[in-house]
C-alpha cells in the first residue's frame, strides 16, 4: 500500500499531467497556425475547375466534417480527447482518407528501431570509451576528447549531410533513401534494412556518443578521485574490475537520469536525421506533415512522442531505485 | 571583487590556473572579434551581388569600381558565395547575429530558469510541487516539433531577436530543475544557517550566499544553452524556417546548401560556418570547464597550497 | 512533561520529531526525537550537555531548539515564551538574537567563497549592535577578543586560510556578537584535534563564568562533557535516558547505556584499559523502530519487560533515569538478577 | 535480533617478542609535496629526515596533531607515492620471510604480490571507501579475487567465515554500504583489509569521527585482528586515548619530524619531550575537572618550517640553541632493559620526570591554543 | 554467461551492418534487370499507400494514373494540339454548344481482356455525377453544374446534353494534368463503395499495371500489360510492344539527391533540378541530357510563367500604377535572366509562356507586336516608350561571352520576347511624380516621409520563382528601395497569398491555356469573385490573390465566356485583356517556365529532346505516357 501510495501513484500522476499538458500544447499550437488545411484542400480540389460559390461552400463543409474542425475550439478539444481515448487519431488531412493511426503505425517501427539501437549503443559505447578515457588520461585520450568536443556541438543535420555526401556520392556505398526489400524478418529485408539504416544510425550514434563520452569522462575523472576507487586501487584490484564495477557502474547513475531527460532531444535529432536520409520513420513523416499543415498527423506524432518520452522517463524514474541502492526519497 | 579590476585580475588568474579556460578564452575572443569585425565590413549585411559568385578562397576578384570607373581587384580571404557575397564578411555578420539570437535565448531562458528554480527551491510545499510537475512535463516535451510549428506560424514576421526570445522561452525547464536541486542542497548547508543567524534576510541569503555557488552551474548551463540555441537556429534555418535573409550561421549553411555547395565542391561556403558554430560552442565549453574547476572549493584549496600532510 | 517554564532559560517539553524516509520501495517512520524533555536554568548560566552516540537524536534536538527543524509535537519555551510558534518577525528580532548556534564543522559554517569577517560585520549590522563604522569594528573586535582572537588576525581572510580551531573561534565570536543568553553548540569540537578541543571547551567555561552565557553543548565526547558541563542529558535513539548533574550521571551512571558510553571512553592511561564489552548497533534505524526499550537489543541487563514496554522516567539518586532497573513496579528480584547479568556498575 | 558484541578477549596489551626482527625500516625518509605551478615551485616538507623501525608483531602508534605529517608518513611507509608527493631521500624497507623489499620502488608485480597479502591498509573515514553500489559480499570478492584464485562462492564463504571469527554479523554481506551504521561500516572495512591475513597492517585514523562506543568496538576489533596472526599494526591517530589503549610503542611526530619514540607506558608515564607532555596533559580525564589547557599556538606551515627545533615557537622551555640547531633524535641513556628498542627523544631540554609532577609551567604570555 | 551474451549481441549489432554493406551495393528497391526497368522521378512522396483509385480526392501525381488509366484526349502543352487517348476524334458540339458527341476508339481493351466501349464512359460519367466524394479535378461539380444527361448512342458513341451552353465542356475529358479517367463498367458495377475502393487489381486501360509499392511511399513499381497492342499508347506509337517492361517511380528528395541518384545510375529521368545541380550533373554524368544538347539545355516550353505579384487589397502603394511601372523599369531583365536564372529561360513581358504556339498567337501576332512597340506610358506628363526589343539579342551576346554554343534558333526563339527598358532614371521620375523623395544616399521615401520599404515573399523550393524574387529584391535595393526577401516554406507562402498576407510575392501562372484559350484562366479575375482579405481569395469560386477589381477586365471576361476557344473574336478579346493588363502593369511578368527535365541515356534512349521533338518531355503532365512509350532499351 505504501509502495503504491507513496511511490507509484505520484509518479503515475506526474505521468498523466505530463501527457495532458503536452497534448494540450500540441493541440493548441497547430490551431494557431495561419495555414488552414481546408483552404489548402479546397485549393487543390478547385484548381482545375470552374465552380459556383455553392459548390465551394458544399465542398468546404464536407472537408470540415472530414477533418474534425467543426465547432468551437473547446468542442474540438473535447472531441479530440474523446477520439484519442478511443485510440483514434482521425484522418490525415494531407493524405485523406488515410487514418493517422495507419500512417504512424507504418513509420513507428522504423523510428523505434533506429532510436532504440542508436540510443542504447551510443549510451554503452559512450560510457565505455568515456570511462576508458577518464581512466587512461594522456595524449591519445585528449585527442579523442578533443574530437568529441568538436563533434558534440555540430548540429545533427550537418553530420548527416556530410555522411550522405561522403557515402552516397563520393563513395557510393549506401542507398540514397531508405530502401527495403522483402517481407519483414526475411533475410533480404534484414539485409536491405541494415544497409539503409547504417548511415542514419551512425549519424545518431556519433552525436549521441559524443555527449555520453564527454559526460562519462568528466564523471569518470571525478569518480576516480573518490575514496572508494582510490581505496580499491590501493588494494590492487585489477584495472578491468575497477573500471567496470567501480568507476563505470557509479557514473552510470547520473547517465541513467540524463538519458531519461534527453529522450526529447534525441527524438529531435532523429527527426532531422531521418529527413536527410529519406528514412521512412516518424521524423520524416512529421516533417512532411508540418510542411503540408497536416494537423492530425503532426498531433498524432507529437502526441505519441510525448507519451513515449514520458513513459520512458517514468520507467527510468521507477527503475532508478533498482539501479542505485543508495537512492532515498524524501 | 566584482569590479572591473577584480574581473581582470580574476581572468588573469583563471588563465594561469586553467588550460581549458585559456583556450576557451582565446577561442571566444577570436569569435567575438569576428562578430565585432562585422561593423567594419565593406559590404552591407543583407546585400547580395557584391562580388563575383562562387569563387574559391584567395581568388582575385573585382570588388567594385573606383571613382574613375576602373575595377578594383582584391583577393577574397574565404571565397565568395553563390549569391555574390564575401564569405569572410558574411561570416562576421553571421557570428554576430547568431550570438545575438543565442545570447538572447540564453539570457531569457536562464533568467526564467533561475527565477523559477529559486522560487520552487525556496518556497517548497504545494507551490513547489505544482510548479515542479509542470516543469517536469515541459522537460519531457519534444521541443523541436513544437519549435518548427511555432516558427512556421511566426515566419516572415520573426526577427533575429524574436527568434532568440522564442528559443529562450523554450529552454528553461531543464536548467530550472537543476537550480532547484542546487538551491535545495544549499538551503541545508550550514553556512546558510550561519547567514540566517547572522540576521540576513532571505534575499540577502540568496544573493550573497547562494548565488556564488550557482555561478558554475549557470556557466555550464550557459554553455549548454548556447549549444542548444545555436543548434536550433541552424536547424530551423536549414529547414528554411528561420529568417533566411538575415545572415546567421544557420542561414549561411542554408544558402550554401540551397546552391548545392557540396555538389559543386564549394566547401569554402560551408566549412567556415560549421567551424564558427563548433568553435563558439567548444570555446564556451572549455571556458565553463575552467571556471567550474576554478570555483570548486576543493581544487581551490589545493591551488592555494593548503594541502594535507 | 511539565517543566518550570518561568524559571528556565530554555524549557523543552516532550518534544517530538518524526521523519518519514523512503528507502527503495519501503517506507520507514523514524522518531528521531521522541518526547524529549529538559530545561536549562535561568538563575545562573550553565553548560548543559546533550550526549549520546551518533544517531541518538541529539543533533536533531539541537536543530529543533534552533528552529531549523519543525517539531512534530511538544512544546518549547524560552524565557517563558512559546518559541515554537513565533512569527517570523519575532523570531528574527528577538529569538535569533537570544539564541545563537555554533556548528560542528567550522569550515562548513562559513561559505568558502566569502571572507570570514563578512559574517561578523553582517551580524553586527543586522542586529544593529553598532551603527558607525568604528563602532562596528570595535564591537567585532571585542567579540573576537572574547574568544582569544583579534580583528587584525581575521580581517580579509577566507575560511580556508584559518586553522580549524581559529575558524571555530570565529564561529563562537560571531555567535557572541548579538550578546545572546544561550549558545547552541552542536558537536563543536568533534572535527578538531584532541589537543585543540580543550581550548574550545575552555572557551565555553570562560563564556559561562565571565560572560554569563549559557551553552547547550551537544557532544559524544563524555570526557569534555564531564570536564565542562554542569548538567547532562544522555540521549539514546531519540530518548533522554538519563539526565542530571554531570558528576552524578557520569560519575556513577545508572542506565546501562550510560555505563556503556562511559566504559567506551579511551582514557589516556595505559593502565586503565577497557573492561567489559562494548555493544554496538548494526543499523542506525533498527533501534528507532523497536517496541519496548530501544536499548533492549544490546542491553546486558535486559529483562523481559524491556522488550515489550517503554520504560518510564524514574527519579533516582538526584537524576532522572529511563530504565526498568530502577522502576519499583518491576519485581526487585528480577531487577537484581538483571543487574548482576549486566556490566559492572562503575 | 542479537546485539552486536565485539570481541572481548585480549584486554591486556599485545605482547611483543623482545627479539623480534624489524618488519619495516625507514631511514632518513624525506617525503615532500612538490608542486609546480606556473614556474613557481612549492615544497611542503611533510616528512623530513625520519628514521624508524617497526618490529614484527607490535602495535606501533604514530601520534601528533593534524598537519604534523602522520598521514604522509603512513603513505610513504606504505609505498603509496602519488604526485605531488615525492620521496626526496631515504628509504623504506619491508622484511618479511623472503628478504628485504624496497617499499618505495615497488613494481606493479611487487605491489600485486605484497598488497593485501603481506601489507594492508585501513583507511580513514570508512564512509566513502566502500563502493556504494556494490553489496559488501561483492566487494569482498573483488578484493579477494584481486590477489588469489577464487570463485565468487568461495570468496563469499571465506568472508562469511572471517566475519564470524571476528564476531561480526555475517548478514552484512548482503547489504549495501549505506545500509550499515558508521561503526559497522568501519569494522567491515577492517575485515576487508585484513581478510587475506596480512603481516603488516597500516591504519590511518581508523577511529576519527566515530563516537566513543563505536570507537571502542573498532579498536577492539583491531586488537583482535592483530592478535590472530600476530601481525604488525601501524596505527596513526591524533587521539592519545587510543594510543594508550592499543599500542605497544608510540612515535610522536611534530612538523614532519619524529620527536619522541618509546614504549607506550613510558610515553604516558615519563614523556621527555615537552610536546609529548603537552599532548598528554591536554587531555581531559573522567573524574578530574581541574583546568587543562591545549597546546599553545599551532603547528608551523611545512613549506617554511622554523629553523632549529621546529617546536621552539610553541615551547615554554625554548632557548637560543633550540632556535639555531636541530635537536638530534637520540636514545635516552639508562632507560629500557637493553633488548627492546630504546626510548628516543629529540630535545635539548628533555624533562626527566613523571608526568604527574606537572613539570611544564604554563607561560602566561603564550598565545591561545590553536 | 549473461555478460558474454550481451557482448556477442553488441558485437553482432555492430558487425552485421558493417559486413552487410559490402554485400549490398545497389540502391534500388526492386530486383528487376535494368534492361527492363525504367526509373523515373516520382516528384512527391506518397502518403496514401496502395491506393490506385484515381477518382478520389487527395494528392495524386498524374504520371501514376496516366500509366494505368486512360481519358479521352491529351493536350500537348507545347503545341496546344489534342492527342488522342480513348477517343481519336475531336468532340462535336451542336451550334449552341448544348450538346457534345464523343466517338471512342474501338480497338482498346481492359487489361482483363474486356473491350472498352460506350458503356464504360456512360458509367464513369454517371458514377462521378452521382458521387460527390469522387471529386478529384472537380468533375463532379462540373457535371452537377452543366450536365443534363449522358446517353449511349452506339457502342462507341456517346452524347452529352447540357443544361446551358458550354463550348469548353470537353475539357473535363482532356488531360492537361488530369482528365476524367475511364472506369471499367463491367468490374466497377459490382463494387459498392467506390470511394474507398483501392483499385489495386485492375482492370486497367493504361499500358501499365501496378505491381508493388513502397509501404513508405518512396517508390511505386509498374509492370507493362501482357497485351500492349490493346492500349492507346502503343497504338499511338504504332508499335505493338512499346515501352519498358517495368517502370519504377521513385522519390530521392531534393535537387542534390536527385543528381546523386542519376550519377549513380539509379534514376533515368527527373522532373527538374536547379541550375547549379544540373551543371554538376553534366560534369559527372556524360550520358545525362536535358532538352538541348548544348546551352541553354533546359526545356523552355513549360506552360507557365514567373512573375511578381502585388496585393492590391491591403497595401495602398500597390494601387499606384506609376509605382508599379517604376518598379518594372528598375529591373534589369537581362541581368535577371542571365545572372540569376543562368540564361536558360525565355523572357516574357506578359504572363503567357513563350511556347511556339503561344508566341505565334500572342508575342508575334502583328496586333500585339504593333501594340507593344508603340506602347506609351505617361511619365510625369511626358509620353514614354518603355518597350525594349533588344533583350533577346543581348542575352544572346551574354551567352557568347560565356562561351556557350548558341542554339540554332533565332535569339527570340531561344530567349523570348522583348521586355521593359532598364531605366532607373525614368523609374525615379515616376516615383518623384507621385511624391516619393530620395535622400542623399539614394534611398527612397514615401510621400508620407517614411522609408519606402516592402517585402517580397517566395518559396525557395520553387527555384526560378525564388530567384526572380531574389533578383527583384537585389535590384530594387540597388535602386534605393528597402526590399526584404522572405523565403517561406511553400505551404506558408501559399496560405499567405490565399489570405492576402503579403505585399508582393513571386508566384507562377499563365493567362492562357496551351491552345491559346484565355477564358478558363482569366475568368478568375472577374470582380464578382472578389472577396476582401483576409478572407480566402477563392471563397467565391474564382478569385485572384491580388484582389484585383477592374471593370474593363470584367467586360472582356464576360464577352469571352460564350465564345468557342478557336473563335477569332476570342483571340482578340484575349489580346485586349493582355494589353489592358500590361498598360496597368498589374503584375510584373518576367520569364517563361523552363524545366531541367533530364534523362540519363545509360539504360534507355530516345527520350524527347530538341532532336527528337515528337512529344514534349514533360512526363508528369500526362504521366509521361507518350515519352515512356517511345523509349528504347540500351541493354542492362
Amino acid at each position: 500500500m505504501t509502495l503504491l501510495q507513496q511511490f507509484i501513484l505520484p509518479r503515475l500522476l506526474q505521468w498523466v499531467i505530463v501527457i495532458v499538458v503536452g497534448i494540450t500544447i500540441t493541440f493548441l499550437i497547430p490551431r494557431l497556425s495561419p495555414v488552414n488545411p481546408i483552404q489548402q484542400a479546397l485549393g487543390r480540389l478547385t484548381q482545375f475547375a470552374t465552380l459556383e460559390p455553392e459548390a465551394v461552400l458544399q465542398l468546404r463543409e464536407q472537408l470540415m466534417a472530414n477533418y474534425g474542425l467543426e465547432g468551437s475550439i473547446v468542442e474540438q478539444y473535447f472531441r479530440f480527447w474523446g477520439n484519442l481515448l478511443g485510440g483514434d487519431l482521425g484522418p490525415s488531412f494531407g493524405a485523406f482518407p488515410q487514418r493517422v493511426n495507419d500512417m504512424i503505425g507504418r513509420a513507428l517501427p522504423y523510428t523505434v528501431a533506429l532510436l532504440t539501437f542508436t540510443t542504447i549503443m551510443g549510451w554503452i559505447i559512450g560510457i565505455i570509451v568515456g570511462t576508458l578515457a577518464a581512466y587512461y588520461p594522456g595524449r591519445l585520450t585528449n585527442l579523442v576528447a578533443g574530437v568529441m568536443i568538436v563533434v558534440y556541438p555540430v548540429p545533427y543535420f550537418i553530420i548527416a549531410f556530410i555522411f550522405l555526401m561522403a557515402f552516397t556520392y563520393y563513395i557510393p556505398f549506401f542507398p540514397l533513401i531508405g530502401v527495403f526489400r522483402g517481407e519483414p524478418f526475411e533475410a533480404e529485408f534484414i539485409a536491405t534494412y541494415l544497409h539503409s539504416t547504417f548511415l542514419p544510425a551512425v549519424t545518431l550514434l556519433i552525436t549521441g556518443l559524443s555527449f555520453r563520452f564527454i559526460m562519462a569522462r568528466a564523471l569518470g575523472t571525478a569518480e576516480l578521485s573518490s575514496d572508494h576507487v582510490q581505496y580499491a586501487t590501493m588494494a590492487g584490484l585489477p584495472d578491468r574490475r575497477l573500471m567496470t564495477s567501480y568507476v563505470a557502474r557509479n557514473t552510470m547513475l547520473p547517465q541513467v537520469t540524463d538519458l531519461g531527460l534527453s529522450m526529447g532531444s534525441i527524438f529531435s535529432g532523429t527527426l532531422i536525421t531521418e529527413a536527410v536520409f529519406g528514412y521512412p520513420g516518424l521524423g520524416d513523416l512529421l516533417l512532411q506533415a508540418i510542411y503540408q499543415a497536416d494537423y492530425n498527423v503532426v498531433m498524432g506524432i507529437t502526441l505519441l512522442s510525448i507519451v513515449g518520452i514520458a513513459t520512458a522517463s517514468l520507467i527510468v524514474d521507477l527503475s532508478y531505485p533498482l539501479v542505485d541502492p543508495r537512492v532515498r526519497y524524501r | 571583487m566584482f569590479g572591473i579590476v577584480g574581473l581582470v585580475t580574476n581572468i588573469r588568474d583563471l588563465m594561469k590556473f586553467s588550460g581549458a579556460f585559456r583556450w576557451g578564452f582565446i577561442v571566444l575572443v577570436f569569435v567575438f572579434l569576428m562578430a565585432g569585425l562585422s561593423w567594419f565590413s565593406p559590404y552591407e549585411e543583407d546585400h547580395r551581388r557584391d562580388t563575383p559568385r562562387g569563387k574559391p578562397p584567395l581568388t582575385e576578384i573585382s570588388i567594385g569600381r573606383d571613382d574613375d570607373g576602373e575595377r578594383i581587384y582584391a583577393r577574397t580571404l574565404l571565397g565568395t558565395t553563390s549569391q555574390g557575397q564575401d564569405v569572410f564578411w558574411q561570416l562576421t555578420f553571421a557570428v554576430r547575429n547568431t550570438f545575438l539570437i543565442a545570447g538572447t535565448a540564453v539570457f531569457i531562458g536562464r533568467s526564467i530558469a533561475i527565477l523559477l528554480g529559486m522560487l520552487t527551491g525556496y518556497m517548497g510545499g504545494v507551490f513547489d510541487r505544482v510548479l515542479s510537475t509542470i516543469i517536469d512535463s515541459l522537460i519531457v516535451l519534444p521541443r523541436l516539433p513544437l519549435l518548427i510549428l511555432i516558427a512556421a506560424i511566426l515566419r516572415g514576421d520573426i526577427t533575429t531577436l524574436g527568434l532568440g526570445v522564442l528559443l529562450g522561452i523554450m529552454d528553461w525547464a531543464h536548467p530550472s530543475k537543476r537550480y532547484r536541486a542546487q538551491v535545495l542542497s544549499l538551503r541545508e548547508r550550514e553556512f546558510t544557517h550561519t547567514a540566517v543567524f547572522s540576521g540576513m534576510n532571505p534575499v540577502k541569503v540568496v544573493v550573497r550566499e547562494h548565488m556564488p555557488f550557482l555561478v558554475p552551474f549557470l556557466l555550464a548551463d550557459v554553455v549548454s544553452g548556447f549549444l542548444w540555441a545555436i543548434g536550433m537556429e541552424v536547424t530551423l534555418a536549414y529547414l528554411g524556417l528561420g529568417q533566411i535573409s538575415v545572415p546567421t550561421i544557420g542561414s549561411l549553411l542554408y544558402w550554401g546548401n540551397y546552391y548545392n555547395a557540396l555538389l559543386l565542391n564549394q566547401t569554402w561556403v560551408l566549412i567556415p560556418a560549421i567551424a564558427a558554430a563548433v568553435f563558439t560552442v567548444a570555446g564556451f565549453y572549455m571556458l565553463s570547464q575552467g571556471i567550474t574547476h576554478y570555483l570548486d572549493p576543493r581544487t581551490r584549496l589545493t591551488r592555494l597550497g593548503v594541502s594535507d600532510s | 512533561m511539565q517543566t518550570d517554564r518561568e524559571h528556565s532559560l530554555l524549557s523543552v517539553e516532550s518534544l517530538q520529531r518524526v521523519f518519514v524516509t523512503r528507502e527503495g520501495f519501503s517506507t520507514t517512520r523514524l522518531e528521531a526525537v521522541a518526547g524529549a524533555s529538559f530545561a536549562i536554568r535561568n538563575d545562573r548560566p550553565e553548560i548543559y550537555t546533550l550526549a549520546g552516540e551518533s544517531g541518538s537524536g541529539k543533533t536533531t534536538l539541537a536543530r529543533l531548539v534552533l528552529g531549523l527543524e519543525h517539531a512534530t509535537s511538544g512544546n518549547m519555551y524560552y524565557k517563558g515564551r512559546d518559541v515554537l510558534h513565533l512569527t517570523n518577525k519575532e523570531r528574527r528580532d528577538w529569538f535569533l538574537k537570544e539564541v545563537q548556534p555554533i556548528f560542528q564543522d567550522p569550515f562548513a559554517t562559513f561559505s568558502p567563497l566569502k571572507r570570514i569577517d563578512s559574517y561578523l560585520y553582517e551580524t553586527t549590522r543586522n542586529y544593529k549592535m553598532a551603527t558607525t563604522r568604528e563602532g562596528i569594528d570595535a564591537h567585532v573586535d571585542e567579540a573576537l577578543h572574547a574568544v582569544g582572537l583579534s580583528l587584525a588576525e581575521v580581517r580579509g581572510r577566507y575560511p580556508n586560510e584559518l586553522s580549524g580551531g581559529q575558524a571555530q573561534r570565529v564561529s563562537v565570536a560571531r555567535a557572541l556578537l548579538t550578546r545572546p543568553s544561550l549558545l547552541v553548540a552542536d558537536e563543536p569540537v568533534s572535527m578538531l584535534d584532541a589537543s585543540l578541543r580543550m581550548s574550545i571547551v575552555n572557551l565555553f567555561r570562560t563564556l559561562r563564568d565571565e560572560h554569563k552565557v549559557s551553552v547547550l553543548y551537544i557532544t559524544h565526547d563524555l570526557t569534555t562533557a564531564y570536564y565542562a558541563a554542569d548538567r547532562i542529558a544522555v540521549m539514546l535513539r531519540g530518548w533522554v535516558v538519563e539526565s542530571g548533574p554531570v558528576e552524578n550521571v557520569l560519575g556513577e551512571p545508572l542506565h546501562p547505556y550510560t555505563q556503556n558510553l562511559k566504559n567506551a571512553i579511551p582514557e589516556a592511561d595505559p593502565e586503565k584499559t577497557w573492561e567489559g564489552d562494548a555493544s554496538l548497533a548494526v543499523m542506525d534505524t533498527e533501534e528507532y523502530t523497536r517496541t519496548g526499550c530501544r536499548y533492549a537489543g544490546r542491553c546486558p541487563a535486559v529483562m523481559d519487560i524491556c522488550k515489550t514496554t517503554v520504560p518510564r522516567d524514574i527519579e533516582v539518586q538526584g537524576r532522572s533515569v529511563k530504565c526498568f532497573l530502577y522502576d519499583e513496579e518491576v519485581p526487585e528480584a528480577e531487577r537484581t538478577q538483571a543487574m548482576a547479568n549486566g556490566a559492572p556498575v562503575a | 535480533m542479537s546485539p552486536e558484541t565485539a570481541a572481548s578477549a585480549g584486554m591486556e596489551q599485545a605482547r611483543v617478542n623482545e627479539e623480534a626482527r624489524n618488519v619495516v625500516e625507514a631511514e632518513g625518509l624525506k617525503a615532500w609535496y612538490i608542486t609546480q605551478a606556473y614556474g613557481v615551485e612549492r615544497t611542503v616538507k611533510a616528512v623530513d629526515d625520519l628514521t624508524l623501525a617497526i618490529r614484527e608483531g607490535e602495535i606501533y602508534g604514530i601520534a601528533g596533531e593534524s598537519g604534523c605529517g602522520k598521514s604522509t608518513l603512513l603513505k610513504a611507509l606504505l609505498g603509496e607515492i602519488v604526485s605531488p608527493l615525492t620521496i626526496v631521500g631515504g628509504k623504506v624497507e619491508y622484511d618479511f620471510d623472503a628478504g628485504k623489499i624496497d617499499a618505495l620502488k615497488q613494481t606493479e608485480e611487487d605491489r600485486e604480490a605484497i598488497r593485501w597479502r603481506r601489507v594492508s591498509y585501513i583507511p580513514q573515514g570508512s564512509m566513502h571507501v566502500l563502493n556504494p553500489v556494490r553489496r559488501i559480499r561483492d566487494t569482498f570478492h573483488d578484493f579477494i579475487a584481486a590477489h588469489q584464485e577464487t570463485t565468487r562462492e568461495q570468496s563469499i564463504e571465506m568472508a562469511r567465515n572471517y566475519l564470524q571469527e571476528l564476531g561480526l554479523r555475517e548478514g552484512v554481506l548482503g547489504n549495501y554500504p549505506h545500509q550499515l551504521s558508521g561503526g559497522m561500516r568501519q569494522r567491515v572495512t577492517i575485515a576487508l583489509a585484513t581478510i587475506l591475513t596480512p603481516r603488516l597492517i597500516f591504519a590511518d585514523e581508523p577511529t576519527t569521527a566515530l563516537d566513543v562506543v563505536v570507537q571502542r568496538g573498532v579498536i577492539e576489533l583491531l586488537k583482535e585482528v592483530q592478535k590472530r596472526e600476530n601481525s604488525t599494526l601501524v596505527l596513526v591517530t591524533h587521539d592519545m586515548g587510543v594510543h594508550a589503549n592499543l599500542t605497544n610503542r608510540v612515535a610522536v611526530l611534530y612538523a614532519g619530524n619524529l620527536v619522541e619514540e618509546a614504549d607506550t607506558s613510558t610515553i604516558f608515564r615519563r614523556p621527555r619531550h615537552p610536546y609529548t607532555r603537552y599532548l598528554i596533559e591536554s587531555l581531559p580525564r573522567m573524574g578530574d575537572r581541574s583546568e587543562r589547557v591545549g597546546i599553545p599556538g599551532r603547528p608551523p606551515a611545512l613549506d617554511n618550517p622554523p629553523d632549529g627545533c621546529r617546536f621552539h615557537p610553541r615551547c615554554p622551555l625554548a632557548t637560543d640553541i633550540c632556535r639555531q640547531e636541530v635537536p638530534p633524535l637520540l636514545p635516552v641513556e639508562g632507560i629500557g632493559n637493553g633488548t627492546g628498542p630504546p626510548h628516543r627523544v629529540a630535545c635539548f631540554h628533555q624533562v626527566d620526570a613523571p608526568l604527574e609532577a606537572g613539570e611544564i609551567e604554563h607561560a602566561a604570555e603564550m598565545p591561545h591554543a590553536d | 554467461m549473461l555478460r558474454k551474451a550481451i557482448f556477442v549481441a553488441i558485437a553482432l549489432m555492430v558487425l552485421v551492418p558493417a559486413l552487410n554493406v559490402t554485400a549490398q551495393p545497389s540502391g534500388l528497391p526492386v530486383d528487376v534487370p535494368r534492361d527492363e526497368l525504367f526509373v523515373m522521378d516520382q516528384i512527391f512522396r506518397w502518403s496514401i499507400i496502395d491506393n490506385y483509385n484515381v477518382w478520389r480526392p487527395g494528392r495524386i501525381t498524374p504520371h501514376r494514373h496516366a500509366l494505368i488509366a486512360e481519358t479521352l484526349w491529351y493536350l500537348d502543352q507545347e503545341t496546344g494540339n489534342i492527342m488522342s487517348g480513348a477517343s481519336n476524334e475531336p468532340p462535336v458540339y451542336n451550334d449552341d454548344y448544348t450538346q457534345m458527341t464523343v466517338t471512342l476508339v474501338d480497338s482498346l481493351k481492359w487489361s482483363d481482356g474486356e473491350a472498352f466501349n460506350a458503356d464504360d464512359l456512360v458509367f464513369t460519367v454517371e458514377t462521378v455525377w452521382n458521387t460527390p466524394e469522387l471529386s478529384f479535378g472537380g468533375w463532379h461539380a462540373q457535371f452537377v453544374d452543366f450536365l443534363e444527361s449522358v446517353e449511349k448512342v452506339d457502342d462507341h458513341t456517346v452524347t452529352f446534353t447540357l443544361n446551358r451552353p458550354n463550348p469548353r465542356f470537353h475539357k473535363n475529358f482532356e488531360a492537361r494534368w488530369a482528365g476524367l479517367y475511364m472506369m471499367p463498367e463491367h468490374a466497377f458495377s459490382q463494387i459498392e463503395d467506390l470511394v474507398n475502393y483501392t483499385y489495386q487489381d485492375g482492370p486497367y486501360l493504361g499500358l501499365y499495371a501496378p505491381v508493388e509499392m513502397d509501404p513508405n511511399g518512396f517508390w511505386d513499381l509498374f509492370k507493362k500489360r501482357d497485351d500492349p497492342e490493346n492500349t492507346a499508347v502503343c497504338q499511338y506509337h504504332m508499335n505493338e510492344d512499346c515501352g519498358p517492361g517495368y517502370v519504377l517511380t521513385i522519390l530521392y528528395g531534393d535537387s542534390t539527391k536527385k543528381v546523386i541518384a542519376m550519377t549513380r545510375g539509379e534514376l533515368d529521368a527527373f522532373m527538374n533540378v536547379d541550375f547549379e545541380a544540373f551543371e554538376s550533373l553534366l560534369a559527372s554524368t556524360p550520358t545525362a541530357k536535358s532538352w538541348y544538347p548544348e546551352f541553354p539545355w533546359a526545356y523552355p516550353n513549360e506552360t507557365s510563367s514567373r512573375l511578381i505579384r502585388f496585393n492590391f487589397d491591403t497595401h495602398e502603394w500597390t494601387n499606384n500604377k506609376d509605382v508599379r511601372w517604376a518598379l518594372a523599369l528598375a529591373l534589369d531583365i537581362v541581368q535577371l535572366q542571365t545572372e540569376y536564372i543562368g540564361g536558360v529561360a525565355k523572357v516574357v513581358y506578359v504572363n503567357v509562356p513563350y511556347t511556339p504556339k503561344l508566341a505565334e498567337l500572342y508575342y508575334n501576332h502583328p496586333r500585339m507586336q504593333e501594340w507593344v512597340e508603340n506602347l506609351e506610358i505617361d511619365v510625369a506628363g511626358e509620353p514614354y516608350k518603355p518597350f525594349d526589343a533588344t533583350v533577346a539579342d543581348r542575352i544572346g551576346e551574354w551567352a557568347d561571352e560565356q562561351g556557350y554554343a548558341q542554339p540554332a534558333e533565332t535569339a527570340a526563339a531561344s530567349y523570348g520576347s522583348g521586355w521593359w527598358k532598364y531605366d532607373t532614371d525614368t523609374a525615379a521620375k515616376l516615383l518623384e511624380h507621385n511624391g516619393y523623395t530620395r535622400d542623399g544616399n539614394g534611398d527612397w521615401y514615401t510621400p508620407e516621409g517614411e522609408r519606402f520599404s516592402f517585402s517580397i515573399q517566395a518559396a525557395p523550393d520553387e527555384v526560378d520563382s525564388f530567384r526572380v524574387a531574389n533578383a527583384a529584391a537585389d535590384m530594387w535595393n540597388d535602386f534605393g528601395i528597402d526590399v526584404e526577401l522572405q523565403g517561406l516554406e511553400r505551404s506558408v507562402w501559399g496560405a499567405n497569398f490565399e489570405t492576402g498576407q503579403f505585399e508582393t510575392d513571386a508566384p507562377w501562372l499563365s493567362f492562357v491555356l496551351p491552345d491559346g484559350d484565355g477564358w478558363p484562366q482569366m475568368r478568375s479575375y472577374h470582380s464578382k469573385y472578389y472577396v476582401p482579405a483576409p478572407e480566402l481569395h477563392n471563397a467565391l469560386g474564382g478569385g485572384t490573390p491580388a484582389r484585383l477589381v477592374d471593370p474593363v477586365l470584367d467586360e472582356l471576361i464576360d464577352a469571352m465566356e460564350s465564345l468557342h476557344p478557336q473563335d477569332p473574336q476570342n483571340l482578340e478579346l484575349v489580346h485586349q485583356f493582355l494589353q489592358h493588363w500590361v498598360e496597368n502593369m498589374y503584375y510584373i511578368s518576367t520569364v517563361s517556365f523552363k524545366k531541367f527535365v533530364t534523362w540519363n541515356e545509360l539504360y534507355w534512349t530516345n527520350p524527347p529532346s530538341a532532336e527528337n521533338d515528337v512529344y514534349m518531355p514533360l512526363y508528369w503532365f500526362q504521366g509521361g505516357r507518350f515519352s515512356i512509350g517511345g523509349l528504347e532499351s540500351l541493354g542492362g
